[in-house]
């Protein structure tokens, strides 16, 4: 192919991840939007493939398959509950590649005509080192995220006297190890940037609890679309570029979504040091001398059976029971029953943006019975039980009334209007934010402390 | 500068006309005019950053005009910020799935460092990253048809 | 400034434009945005003035001072109902510059850096030919719109017999000269093209009824946009393509919603030969044995200001009627009385894209108590009297009702579930579509025969 | 052709996997990889198509290659769509406003019409279209203008 129409093939193929990304605006468009971008893919590959340099097919064709066959049987047995870790764990080998094609372009800079090896414009060597840098601080930052994430290391946050510091003068040297290979283009001063990037990787994720990484996953989202976009540049390749823009702006804007629904600044979030899982148990502690009603699965089935409409608040406690399955079919009960069902999502329940919407799905929730903040919170006030299962701070009042909660400002789901509010949870432990539940103390209030899929197991035994 | 005085003498017409019309109007205007060329004399000093850039730019080879490229750039930056504000919020999931999947068209640079036929260290690096991204590539679109399978209205 | 720099500055000019249409998303940013798009059109213009070609700023100052005045004088003190003839008058002129700049270039390649006379490239004299011919279109057919409009030529389509054979053989004739031009390269064949086009112009826009101006006049904006892209690709210009793609996409998309609110195909639209004012005077003659209800101000004044609430939904006639102020002034004193007043605006009420909306901003109506027909259509069930001001088409049921309805398929304002629906208009004619009004004939239908603007004047009387 | 041999071996190899895990999904691969293979070669015949047209357009001059304008021209198609789906319907008659407003940007071709400083047909054509032009850009803003400044919120 002559290089104009590559060019326009390369166009075709980021119009196509345009569509891909178009066609998630409503269920309904969005298989025929993932095919678009399957097939912005192949344009992609084989575009680059018919590049006249490019003959050693032997080699591609093993290394797609190896990735393709691992990338296939991991994404068909993941669990949906896990989808978090698994997109922190794919997210690390994008920045891993970025790295490898940053090094292969700097080994041999005549077969992305950027000069010759020793001769690589300055300009050019700037931004394969920056994308060198981004692409390693994704790598092991995501490896930190994914770990913390699968539960293997623990997701309180790590924090270490004089850590701004250190990672101050990291990325000072950062900076002086980038001048220096703009100047002398050695191989050792790469790969001290690729050394340097991977330990600020580590260094910058530790310190953020768990609960805190999907918006660190999104940034790092992001900065990869960035440094795709800053090689396309190189390259002079439009589909890098654009899709690079796509990336990033997309990363962003879901940090930016998540940041507001939990009413915290991105930056507080960068800094770390928030939301370890050990700090709500304690907090769970202090009760005061304030009563708590409590029940039994029987009482909730009686309550939910006589009433008319019920309205289901699912969170993070939902997908760590992986009660979502019992959860429909103790709605399809009480549909059977005559009353009304519908379910209530909030833009940050769970841990990642559209986690419960995907976990319902699964269940074979129709999505149309899926409703967001916006779309019901009216409805609260004219709802017989607001049925609320492993979630939490999503429905904290105190976010309204106090003004030193720290969730201050979220916007919250208004369970407390409903007539009465039933609680599934296994303590009286505070949720991701650590703030403590003024709701659990009212009167229309039942606490009903279970496991959630047990509790819904044994309601739909009584309601039988 | 030949256009400063242009814009001035804009400026003085179109108040002149306004006067008879309407007062706060050609307050407006004429604030106007000295914003927009505040504006003129600011786009003139980032075009010539711009042009310095596109200099230092140019003979990076391979890629055509940097100006041309940067264009492309915003344009697809406003795309992606639509784009992802039209998506809905119960889809955000398999957005994430997507964004991951196509990040990996990375690979088309793995590709050209896998391409020659001899081996050399570059050539397994590209090699590697090409399996890398393949990971991505499959597990991504494959993922997210698997969430998106699930989505379904009632009967 | 070098050729870069200039490109710069162009796409920044680009960027504000994007910037002033995304102001209009609400009405609270759209002033600013408003401001961006001054800021724009200032930089490209300064930019191009910068170019060490332009050196003849007299004349250019002229021009501009010339046609500033012009355009500020008549910006200044245009009716607002005026402004569907305003916005074709305005066209036409972009339509004959266009036009003239193809002549320029045609004449003086070597400014627009196209070759020399007589040696211009292929494809810059076809890009040029189909610039001259869409600028004609344009000129003469938004010319024919506006005197239809503003009332100097007969509304009615003015349909003569082989009127698509002559279209058709003017449009082979023009490829014909196209070719001709291309290949020649003369300056009788550019007169001939312009001379065909404006002929075209006028042939193609007399069919069409005057009421559907407004769909001709975006899309001749539309064409408008693509052809200063073309000219955009011909002078490497961003700012041009930029622009000239946001105003194809903006007319097109405003056409499309046109038409799909009057639930017509575009294609019967541009064919023609639809909607003469005449159609709907000689359809009101026919009321059979049927019964109207016919009621004066004080019964209209008496049953709303016992109303809780009362939606008012302004159509075509509120403003020919220049109704907007005295309905104003009703609706405050109504409001005094208790009652609640809200606007309900239906997408194609009057004759152009947004009509009621800047009449009723126009009166001082708040933007937030007018509503779109999505967001009070529902409420029209809980509300005690719909107050119909010079409006017909938007309301008529038999959209819903009747398959074999001009109207059928269109959505409709379900003023009828109200609980009184009082109709103000001069007779029983119909409205635009030609269709007769089965709500006129219902028992809780009241008609107020009058011009709008003299009832709401005595229904102010009857309430003070 | 050795990527035909490619996308054969990957449809085999998917489809291998998928066995083990998924009946359906494994046909909407199969149809995947071949309609992918359709568009690809589809894309080849465009891209064939688009470079003779880069080529009848490159010695056009001035305005630097016909693949990144065009590309441009592209991506603000997509910009000018969601910029005006998003503007709300109470503001579609400014919009037409503003829209005739910027679309007189075509005066920058006029200017240079009427820019050399001797006087020919040329630029006389360019300093009545620039009058025109300007017609439209000061009518076209301030009615807008005017329009915007009538919409008021409920004190
Ligand atoms: N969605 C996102 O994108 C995102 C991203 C980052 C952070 N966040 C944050 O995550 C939080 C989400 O709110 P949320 O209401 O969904 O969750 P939450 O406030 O964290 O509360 C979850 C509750 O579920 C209970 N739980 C845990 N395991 C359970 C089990 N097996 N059975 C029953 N209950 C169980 C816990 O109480 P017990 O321990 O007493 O059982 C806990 O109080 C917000 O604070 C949000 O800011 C969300
Ligand atoms: N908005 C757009 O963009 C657009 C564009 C093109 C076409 N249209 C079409 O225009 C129509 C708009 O519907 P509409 O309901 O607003 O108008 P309509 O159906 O045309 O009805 C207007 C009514 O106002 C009455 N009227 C006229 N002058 C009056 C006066 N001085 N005082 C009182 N009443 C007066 C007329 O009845 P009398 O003669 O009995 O008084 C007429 O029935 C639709 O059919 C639509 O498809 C709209």
């Amino acid at each position: 192919m002559s290089e104009n129409a590559s060019a326009f093939a390369y166009l075709i193929s980021a119009i196509l991840f345009i569509m891909a990304l178009r066609g998630l605006s409503s269920p309904t468009s969005a298989r025929q939007g993932n095919m678009f971008g399957i097939a912005g893919m192949v344009i992609a590959i084989v575009t680059t493939l018919a590049n006249p340099e490019v003959v050693g097919y032997v080699w591609i064709i093993v290394g797609i398959l190896i990735g393709g066959t691992i990338g296939t049987i991991i994404a068909v047995k993941i669990q949906m509950t896990a989808l978090p870790q698994l997109v922190a764990a794919f997210h690390s080998l994008v920045g891993l590649a970025a790295v490898m094609v940053a090094g292969a372009a700097f080994l041999s800079p005549e077969a992305y005509g950027i000069g010759s090896a020793g001769a690589i414009p300055v300009a050019s060597l700037i931004e394969m080192s920056l994308g060198t840098a981004i692409g390693a601080v994704t790598f092991t930052g995501s490896i930190i995220a994914f770990l913390k994430l699968q539960g293997l290391m623990s997701g309180a946050p790590l924090v270490f006297p004089g850590q701004h510091f250190v990672n101050l003068a990291l990325g000072i040297l950062m900076i002086a190890l980038i001048v220096w290979f703009a100047s002398g283009q050695t191989g050792f001063t790469f790969i001290a940037i690729v050394a340097v990037s991977l330990l600020l990787g580590v260094l910058l994720i530790v310190p953020i609890g768990g609960a805190d990484m999907p918006v660190v996953i999104s940034m790092l989202n992001s900065y990869s679309g960035w440094a795709a976009a800053g090689i396309g540049f190189t390259l002079g390749n439009f589909a890098l570029i654009i899709t690079g823009a796509l990336v990033g702006s997309s990363g962003a804007i879901l940090s930016y979504i998540m940041c507001k629904g939990m009413n915290r600044s991105f930056h507080s979030v960068i800094l770390g040091g928030f939301g370890g899982e050990t700090d709500a148990a304690a907090a769970g502690a202090d009760m005061g001398d304030r009563t708590v009603k409590s029940g039994s699965a029987a009482d909730a089935a009686f309550i939910m059976e006589n009433a008319s409409s019920v309205i289901i608040v699912p969170g993070y406690g939902m997908a760590v029971a992986q009660a979502q399955h019992a959860l429909r079919e103790m709605a399809d009960l009480l549909k059977n029953k005559g009353v009304t069902v519908r379910y209530a999502i909030h833009p940050v329940a769970g841990r990642m943006p559209g986690h419960m919407n995907v976990l319902l799905a699964e269940a074979n929730v129709p999505y149309d019975e899926v409703l967001e903040l916006d779309e019901i919170n009216r409805d609260f006030a004219s709802t017989d039980v607001a049925f609320v299962i492993g979630a939490n701070d999503v429905t904290n009042p105190s976010a309204k009334t106090d003004p030193t909660s720290a969730i201050y400002g979220m916007p919250i789901l208004d369970v407390e209007r409903s007539g009465t509010v039933l609680f599934i949870k296994r303590s009286m432990a505070s949720g991701y934010a650590g703030v403590e539940n003024p709701l659990f103390f009212r009167d229309n209030t039942m606490m009903l402390f279970s496991d959630a899929k047990k509790m819904c197991e044994n309601i739909i035994k009584a309601l039988e | 500068m030949a256009y400063e005085t242009l814009i001035q003498m804009l400026g003085r017409a179109t108040s002149d006309i306004s006067a008879a019309a309407n007062e706060k109007f050609v307050e407006k205007m004429e604030g106007l005019a000295d914003s927009a060329g505040a504006l003129a004399n600011q786009a003139e000093s980032l075009a010539a950053q711009a042009a310095t850039l596109a200099v230092d730019a140019a003979p990076v080879g391979g890629g055509g005009e940097f100006i041309f490229l940067f264009t492309i750039f915003v344009l697809a930056i406003f795309v992606g910020y639509y784009v992802v504000w039209n998506v809905t919020p119960a889809l955000h999931s398999p957005l994430m799935g997507v964004t991951n999947a196509i990040s990996s068209v990375i690979i088309v640079g793995a590709l050209i460092a896998a391409g020659p036929a001899d081996m050399s260290l570059s050539k397994f690096l590209g090699f590697v990253a090409v399996a890398l991204a393949s990971v991505n590539i499959f597990g991504g679109f494959i993922v997210t048809q698997r969430m998106l399978q699930m989505f379904k209205k009632k009967k």
